[in-house]
């Protein structure tokens, strides 16, 4: 027993087992999700997708992913092998690693830096070399059309979506995620997307532009998971599969599982950005490390929600266009919100 | 003639930084052809430089078959396979050459219910194609809005003649079924159910500002090309013709009824984009519904075998009859001899000829939108191919 | 901080270790059985025709320009985001002057349509044919504003 | 040997190797790729140096940015054929020698040198550096900030107007 | 290569337990190719459409090859076509199952006697799991086909496998 | 503290930063591709940067260092952007990114 | 200005039709599913459907109007006659039948369910059933044999039908003898060559003569 | 416009090239045209101010058993009439000049004439199989036409 606790309080078997930890998320969630976009896209349109793999199709995730398991490996004789078995890594552990800083209650939060956010940004670049990777890897025209429109897109889209966080920032005075749903800690008044905890004026006239903010960060953290309307990397009326075009069995699962976790990872930093974190919508009412986790996964849940909802309805954009809304919509709105912050701020 | 010249940059300067043309297969088995067309497409970058059609993946040799048969009744299960998407117009245009060489007169009930089957067969087929159009713009929901309209039509034709998708239910002089009971009542439903769906996949799609922006000026073909390259049906009103069949060559009763031509107006772009040709068969599907509300209202009783011929024999000679499909104008061409046996027929396929533009109108477009040419061009490869 | 850096590090390394289990235990479970033609590049079931590898549009290129240089502009603003509401107003100008350089820049590339995608607007020009008569040549403004 | 000496040596060991790869590739895509590693085995390093802001912002600009950008510049340049990705060498031998002369001198220079060590290792803060740039950059590096801005603006122009010559010249 | 797949030589009680577990996961979740030849391939979009709704047996369209169980050849194999799906179905990745929709691509269909450029039947070039006959077969009819299928891949086992 | 940095000093960073310093240099000056000395110059930036911190951290340069290497970083940004389109200008002009073979184009 | 318009314009526009998009799916989303769950379920067939052929060998009078009418020529019928002794039963549409039907099939493979075959027929006794589950494994089971003669029968037939002939042959033989000696007399019209016409006397074993056992 | 007003105004100028008129009892009025002078009629038609046929509803090809035939069926958007013309050319040397530079429609109809009869249409610009594979062997819409018995190894006949 002792030596297990003294185990445990090894700093590195507890960093190890805090790393651990999102992996537990991850999985079942992602198969949850799956699970729930399927269904959601299903009743958006009548049907009933999964029925008949278990009680209503629930244990349909989890045939998939054995599925894929015993999937057959192909890597194409035209690919360069190693670059090729070396993108899925970086794209799984590019989000993974993304996962350490998002507080998912007060007690639990795998990597507590004080520069969280900012992380947050810089290490998805490791996604996008992963793709570029996998694109060039393939070599297939298919595959490197998809991974240089993906390139160019969570390029672009980097832009206005960290003006976005900077505005909040900006607001709460931290980069670190915990620090910063603790400053929205107090019901759903104090969160950022309403002021945060300002005084009153600066939090009304904040409201606006924190809701400007929201929608810019919105729409590009859609973009940088590729999500409809802005699948065109995987756009599969024009590019087939996109980056993952040559990818079959496990390999293809990776980039599957690392989409979906890339998914929640956006819409956690929405809810960490604008919505409180894991505190409670009604002050310390229900709060508490483990209610923390439960207004978490809710909260963020339900951007995923929200995106799925998004994705069903609505029409892909082109290539040109998607750098349009980019570069000539969200970032002069998030300069201009990021200055007005600015003022109000230091007023 | 028109040629679409492209005045990019790059191939004007030389040694210029220009990207290497890259040729690509689009198709056969590409998400977005609608079949088995095979696009090769030659790009520049993102930019498509030359599009070179390959079809023939689908060639079940209808001409040839036809030759075979042992009478011209049988040819009609043939005609069904040609265009799959509008089996009941397809039979509707070999019936009316087939009569018109025949010099058969056929019954006012059969009139009837050929327009109410062939609209609501036009209705059908532009489902699919705007549905699947919506597909290729990454809209996936109003497909399945569509199609699941569509199953209502199927379930119409199931219940008048048996089978879902290719009906052999027209035949030389009459039909092979009268109508069932309940099918006026049921249709009248249809139709005021499918209002309702077209609404909203006019707010989900049709309107939506990505989608019109995606559509609108891309792909636009000028009406003086689309006359000379025989394009029909939606494509060539989309382009500013008012010219339809039904109207301006009268083939059944069409003329009985109040409906309107509709033509591409361009109302968010130019005369003849995609966004028009869309459009065009969105607003035709108004029109159906109505052409078959009053058909249905006034339908008159008769026997719709009456005129059916014992032993089809015609007198040698040719007949060319063409009715206006959902894609175009769909002609046949019945070259007959002294024999049970039909010596040729060649059929018009509007498919085919519309699908001849598409070299034209998607040079210098982008990659996603050739994608949304080939949607709006509204190819069935059976008919391209037959 | 470095028990803080070194928690990540452990994230990095479960992320390629959860990987690598994932391709192992389907290497248990998976048949291979490679041949030529399975290994053939995929294209829409034709024959590849020439290499992908060509080189492709500049705009991607111009794209991740003018990204690199917001992104060092806004690794800027991020210390003074920290800091700034201690010092006032002043703080606050400088970054306004700091960002008002900037967006001359990013004014130039909009003017000079460098944000924009190389898109060519193709033109429908006549040759001499008499009987077509152009509809097109007073709609050509209008095509794409 | 404890954690720190492990981490410091794992991150020196994937920077030297994977900048080796950069260097002797044959093939500049795999350099170009094999730079990623390298970057990140710096910031790895920067973060061992208590330089947790400059880490991140190594990641991001070079990893997110120049990597990307050598890697469209790679793709945008580089031809069909395989074997013209390969890049060329010169004057090997000669380089060789001359480096290695320099490598020499820098590692003797810098095991030789009793370097002067002003702060004590323990004395050193654990908290993150990002507040105290802040504070420099409002204080008293108000000008290279300035200038800095300067500098990306003219890159940005300048930039913009080479990769967009050829367009001007012509009337689209 | 693969640790376990048909390395075993005789059956036993783990075996078949996992067997099971394995084929259940293959069999629940056949992911189809996305393409369609003719007519048949209308009513393989109505199956995957809201009314028949294929997606509840866990039959999703992938646009690849690569990441596809199961070919549905709906319609008429031409022999300009039939190459293009011999390669098509090679670049599938293992385990891959073949259903054959529709008369055509059974024997030829309508067009097995004068059809000169019609393939008389698929299986000519690649190996067919489950014929659906009809012309079309109705949605309910493919969806049966899949029924068999699923059938089929119940009874595979890791002993012995589907020769290719 | 598990972390005990007595082992690791100065010089090893140092060591590291002089090695990748050589590598820049060899690739500078044997590489013909323009890219590839881009490449190399970037490497020896990064090690200018490890030397900074490295003062920073170990030396008397505190914040100081810091702020040089923000600054190098900023340079660095600015030169890979602007040398990147010069090698693209170049291999507009001579379709090579090939050095010596520029300069004997170069007239 | 009016490029500024047109920008702000665009951005309303846009974030006005994603509302409305949104709410006609969210609206779709509580409207009740459509989907027929197939294997649990089945959806009622209209009367007229035409799914798999049905055929009732037992009215076959072995006519091939309907293989003659078929397009797709996926009915094979062998006949033979039957001696006009022989008594093959009558259809339930009244009709006698003369002919032994050694073979039908129909390669419903083949099929495209035009239903053209059916009309025909004047026996009724083709017909396009409700049934369409029925897929195969192996593709030459869908090559339905309709005819339930067995191969011995088969045989047994044709040796009465060599008898039969045999005797007609006879028959003729001693019709021609009689032809000519009566030729002298008055001309006799040839013999109709239908044997329906002539009553031969019954098989002696009524059981082989019906090629068919009813069941 | 009637057909005869249409044959009368082609054999004003093209008096040697009409060789058949048939416009009583035809189902469709049909003009027959000497083969080498089908292009010059068809721009004559499509750009006589009455005629204007500006619209080739279809182009097909015939197999007379011995002889070829083209046949055109055209239209006129502009007055709403039609016409049809024929040409019949030797089995052997079936030469036929193009109308694809006049109805650029005649394009892939010509094609498929050409790949489905052999018809060889003299100034098309790109004259290549359409429907069949290119290296396809033989004119399957002629009447003496034999199925081949395998092609690239896959059997033809059932
Ligand atoms: S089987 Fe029938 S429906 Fe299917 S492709 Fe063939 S002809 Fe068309
Ligand atoms: S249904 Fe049609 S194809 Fe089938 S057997 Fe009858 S006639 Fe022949
Ligand atoms: S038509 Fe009827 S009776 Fe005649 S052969 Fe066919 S099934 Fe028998």
């Amino acid at each position: 027993m002792e030596n297990i606790l003294q185990l445990l309080s090894n700093p590195i078997v507890s960093a190890v087992l805090m790393a651990l930890a999102p992996l537990l998320f991850i999985l079942p969630y992602a198969l949850v999700t799956i699970y729930i976009e399927m269904k959601m896209a299903a009743h958006i349109q009548n049907r009933l997708a999964y029925m008949q793999t278990g009680w209503h199709g629930t244990l349909q995730p989890f045939a998939d992913i054995l599925k894929l398991l015993q999937k057959e490996d192909i890597i194409p004789t035209a690919a360069s092998k190693f670059l090729f078995i070396l993108a899925p890594y970086l794209v799984f552990v590019g989000t993974y690693s993304s996962f350490a800083v998002l507080p998912f209650s007060s007690a639990f939060i795998g990597s507590n830096i004080d520069l969280g956010i900012f992380f947050l940004i810089a290490v998805s670049s490791l996604v996008v070399v992963g793709l570029l990777m996998s694109g060039w890897a393939s070599n297939n025209k298919w595959s490197l059309f998809g991974a240089l429109r993906s390139a160019a897109q969570i390029v672009s889209y980097e832009i206005p979506s960290a003006l976005a966080i900077l505005g909040v920032v900006m607001v709460s005075g931290t980069m670190s995620t915990q620090e910063m749903t603790h400053f929205q800690d107090g019901g759903i008044g104090q969160w950022i997307i309403f002021g945060g905890n300002l005084p009153l004026w600066q939090k009304l006239s904040l409201i606006p532009f924190m809701i400007i903010l929201f929608l810019i960060y919105l729409v590009s953290s859609m973009a940088e998971v590729n999500r409809t309307p802005f699948d065109i990397p995987e756009a599969e009326s024009e590019l087939v599969q996109g980056y993952n075009t040559e990818y079959s069995g496990m390999k293809f699962a990776i980039f599957y599982l690392a989409e979906y976790a890339n998914l929640f990872l956006v819409s956690a930093v929405v809810v960490i950005l604008f919505f409180g974190g894991w505190t409670s919508p009604f002050g310390t009412f229900l709060s508490g490390p483990v209610w923390g986790a439960f207004w978490f996964v809710t909260k963020g849940m339900l951007f995923v929600c929200l995106n799925i909802w998004l994705r069903w309805t609505l029409p892909r954009l082109r290539v040109d266009q998607l750098m349009y809304v980019s570069w000539k919509v969200l970032t002069p709105f998030a300069l201009l919100c990021v200055l007005a912050i600015g003022l109000i701020v230091v007023m | 003639m028109i040629k679409t010249t492209l005045d990019i940059a790059r191939t004007s300067t030389g040694k210029s930084l220009r990207t290497e043309e890259m040729v690509v297969n689009m198709g056969p088995q590409h998400p977005s052809t609608h079949g088995v067309l095979r696009l090769e497409v030659v790009l520049d970058g993102e930019i498509v430089v030359d599009v070179i059609p390959h079809i023939g993946y689908l060639h079940r040799c209808f001409e040839k078959h036809c030759e075979h048969m042992t009478s011209y009744q049988q040819v009609i299960p043939y005609v069904d396979r040609m265009d799959y998407v509008a089996a009941m117009t397809n039979e509707m245009a070999y019936v009316v050459a087939a009569e018109k060489l025949l010099k058969i007169e056929v019954p006012e009930r059969v009139h009837y219910i050929r327009i109410i089957m062939a609209e609501l067969q036009r209705i059908a087929s532009h489902l699919i194609a705007i549905g699947t159009f919506g597909i290729d713009m990454g809209a996936f929901t109003p497909f399945l809005y569509y199609f699941r309209d569509r199953e209502k039509i199927l379930d119409l034709f199931e219940m008048t003649c048996g089978a879902r998708l290719l009906y052999n239910y027209m035949w030389i002089g009459g039909l092979s079924h009268d109508l069932p009971p309940q099918f006026v009542e049921k249709a009248k439903q249809f139709c005021v159910d499918f209002k309702k769906t077209m609404k909203e996949v006019n707010d989900l799609l049709n309107y939506n500002e990505i989608f019109i922006k995606r559509t609108a000026n891309v792909g636009v073909l000028p009406k003086d090309l689309a006359i000379n390259y025989a394009c029909s049906g939606p494509m060539l009103r989309a382009s500013g013709v008012d010219f339809d069949l039904r109207r301006d060559d009268p083939y059944t009763l069409y003329n009985k009824f109040e409906w309107n031509v509709i033509v591409g107006k361009g109302e968010v772009g130019v005369v003849g984009d995609v966004w028009n040709r869309n459009m065009v068969r969105q607003n035709e599907m108004w029109e159906s519904v109505r052409i078959i509300e009053q058909a249905l209202a006034t339908l008159p009783e008769g026997d719709v075998k009456k005129a059916i011929p014992k032993r089809i024999r015609p007198t040698p000679g040719d007949a060319y009859g063409r009715v206006e499909g959902p894609r175009g104008e769909l002609g046949f061409y019945i070259v007959a001899e002294d024999s049970v046996t039909p010596f040729r027929i060649k059929a018009r396929a509007p498919a085919f000829v519309n699908l001849s533009v598409i070299n034209e109108i998607s040079k210098g477009a982008m990659l996603a939108d050739l994608v949304a040419i080939i949607g709006s061009i509204d190819i069935v490869l059976g008919e391209v191919d037959r | 901080m470095l028990t803080d850096f070194g928690s990540i590090l452990a994230f990095l390394l479960v992320g390629a270790i959860f990987t690598a289990g994932g391709l192992i235990a389907s290497w248990l479970l998976r048949p291979q059985r490679p041949y030529a033609q399975k290994l053939s590049t995929y294209e829409c079931g034709e024959e590849p025709i020439g290499s992908p590898r060509v080189r492709f549009n500049i705009r991607f290129y111009v794209v991740a320009l003018i990204f690199l240089v917001f992104e060092v502009e806004v690794v800027f603003l991020f210390p003074w985001a920290l800091v700034f509401k201690s010092f006032g107003l002043f703080a606050f100008l400088e970054m306004v002057v700091f960002l008002a350089i900037l967006v001359v820049g990013y004014a130039y590339v909009w003017v000079k349509g460098d944000l924009e995608w190389d898109k060519p607007m193709p033109r429908y020009t006549t040759a001499d044919d008499k009987t077509i008569t152009t509809i097109f040549e007073e709609q050509e403004e209008s095509v794409l504003h | 040997m404890n954690l720190y000496d492990i981490i410091f040596y794992f991150f020196a060991v994937v920077t030297i190797a994977s900048a080796a790869v950069v260097v002797f590739s044959r093939n500049i895509v795999y350099s170009a790729f094999s730079l990623l590693f390298t970057f990140f085995g710096v910031a790895g390093i920067y973060v061992l140096l208590n330089a947790d802001f400059l880490a991140i912002t190594q990641l991001l600009v070079y990893v997110g940015g120049i990597l990307v950008l050598i890697l469209f510049g790679v793709m945008l340049t580089t031809n069909v054929v395989s074997v013209e990705i390969k890049t060329g060498t010169m004057q090997t031998l000669p380089a060789t020698i001359i480096v290695a002369l320099l490598a020499g001198l820098l590692g003797g220079i810098v095991w030789t040198t009793d370097w002067f060590v002003g702060k004590r290792l323990s004395e050193v803060t654990s908290q993150t550096t990002s507040k105290e740039i802040g504070t420099a950059l409002i204080t008293t590096h108000v000008l290279p900030f300035e200038i800095a801005s300067v500098i990306l603006l003219v890159a940005i122009v300048g930039a913009a107007m080479m990769a967009r010559r050829e367009r001007s010249n012509t009337n689209i | 290569m693969g640790l376990l797949d048909q390395k075993f030589e005789s059956s036993n009680v783990i075996v078949t337990s996992f067997d099971k577990l394995l084929n259940w996961a293959r069999l629940s979740s056949l992911w189809q190719m996305q393409f369609g030849l003719a007519c048949c391939a209308i009513e393989m979009m109505a199956a995957s459409a809201s009314n028949f709704d294929m997606m509840r047996f866990g039959v999703i369209p992938r646009a690849t090859p690569r990441q596809c169980d199961v070919m549905i050849v709906s319609g008429t194999v031409t022999l300009k076509m039939a190459s293009r799906i011999k390669r098509l179905y090679d670049q599938m990745s293992e385990p891959r199952y073949v259903i054959s929709m529709g008369s055509c691509s059974n024997c030829g269909g309508p067009y097995w006697e004068h059809g000169y450029h019609v393939l008389k039947g698929v299986d000519r070039v690649i190996p067919v799991d489950v014929y659906v006959p009809g012309c079309p077969p109705r949605p309910e009819a493919l969806i049966e086909g899949l029924i068999k299928l699923q059938e089929k891949i119940r009874n595979e086992s890791l002993v012995k496998k589907k020769a290719v | 503290m598990i972390l005990n940095f007595m082992t690791i000093t100065l010089t090893h960073f140092l060591l590291v930063s002089a090695v990748l310093f050589s590598f820049g240099v060899y690739a500078v000056i044997t590489r013909r591709n323009a890219i590839m000395v881009l490449m190399g110059i970037e490497l020896i930036l990064n090690s200018a940067n490890i030397n900074f911190l490295a003062f920073s951290r170990f030396g008397g340069l505190n914040i100081e260092g810091q702020m040089a290497a923000i600054f190098v970083i900023i340079l660095a940004a600015a030169e890979a952007a602007i040398a990147l389109a010069i090698v693209l200008n170049i291999y507009k002009r001579f379709n090579t990114v090939n050095v010596d073979e520029v300069s004997i184009l170069k007239d | 200005m009016a490029a500024v318009a047109l920008y702000f314009s665009d951005i309303y526009r846009s974030l006005r039709s994603i509302v409305i998009g949104m709410g006609v799916t969210i609206n779709q989303m509580f409207q009740p599913v459509v989907t027929l769950q197939y294997p649990i379920e089945k959806k009622a067939m209209p009367e007229r459907v035409r799914n798999r052929l049905y055929m009732n060998f037992d009215d076959c009078i072995g006519c091939e109007l309907c293989a003659n009418a078929c397009p797709v020529d996926c009915i094979d019928i062998e006949v033979m006659k039957a001696p006009a002794t022989e008594n093959l039963g009558v259809t339930s549409t009244g009709q006698k039948k003369r002919i032994y039907v050694t073979k039908f099939d129909i390669d419903i493979a083949k099929c495209c369910y035009c239903g053209l075959c059916v009309y025909p027929c004047p026996t009724e006794c083709l017909k396009m059933t409700d049934v369409y589950e029925f897929s195969e494994f192996d593709r030459h089971n869908l090559i339905y044999n309709f005819s339930t003669m067995t191969p011995s029968e088969i045989e047994t037939a044709k040796g009465k039908i060599k008898v039969f002939e045999e005797e007609q042959a006879a028959k003729k033989a001693a019709a021609a003898a009689q032809a000519a000696a009566a030729k002298a007399a008055a001309p006799v019209p040839p013999s109709s060559p239908d044997p329906s016409s002539q009553t031969p006397p019954p098989p002696a074993n009524p059981d082989s003569g019906n090629a068919q056992p009813n069941t | 416009m009637t057909a005869q007003e249409i044959h009368d105004i082609i054999k004003a100028q093209f008096s040697d090239a009409v060789l058949e008129v048939k416009i009583e009892g035809a189902r469709d009025p049909f003009i027959k045209i000497l083969p080498e002078k089908i292009k010059d009629v068809a721009q004559f038609v499509r750009d006589h101010a009455q005629m204007k046929f500006d619209y080739l509803m279809c182009l097909s090809g015939v197999d007379y058993k011995g002889k070829l035939g083209v046949v055109y069926h055209l239209y006129s958007l502009t007055h709403g009439h039609k016409i049809v013309l024929k040409v019949e050319v030797s089995t052997d040397t079936p030469n036929v000049p193009s109308v694809e530079s006049i109805w650029k429609s005649a394009n892939w109809h010509e094609r498929e004439a050409f790949d489905l009869f052999g018809i060889h249409f003299e100034g098309h610009s790109d004259l290549r199989r359409i429907l069949l594979p290119d290296d396809w062997e033989g004119h399957p819409l002629r009447k003496d036409y034999e199925v081949p018995e395998f092609y690239n190894g896959m059997k033809v006949p059932y």
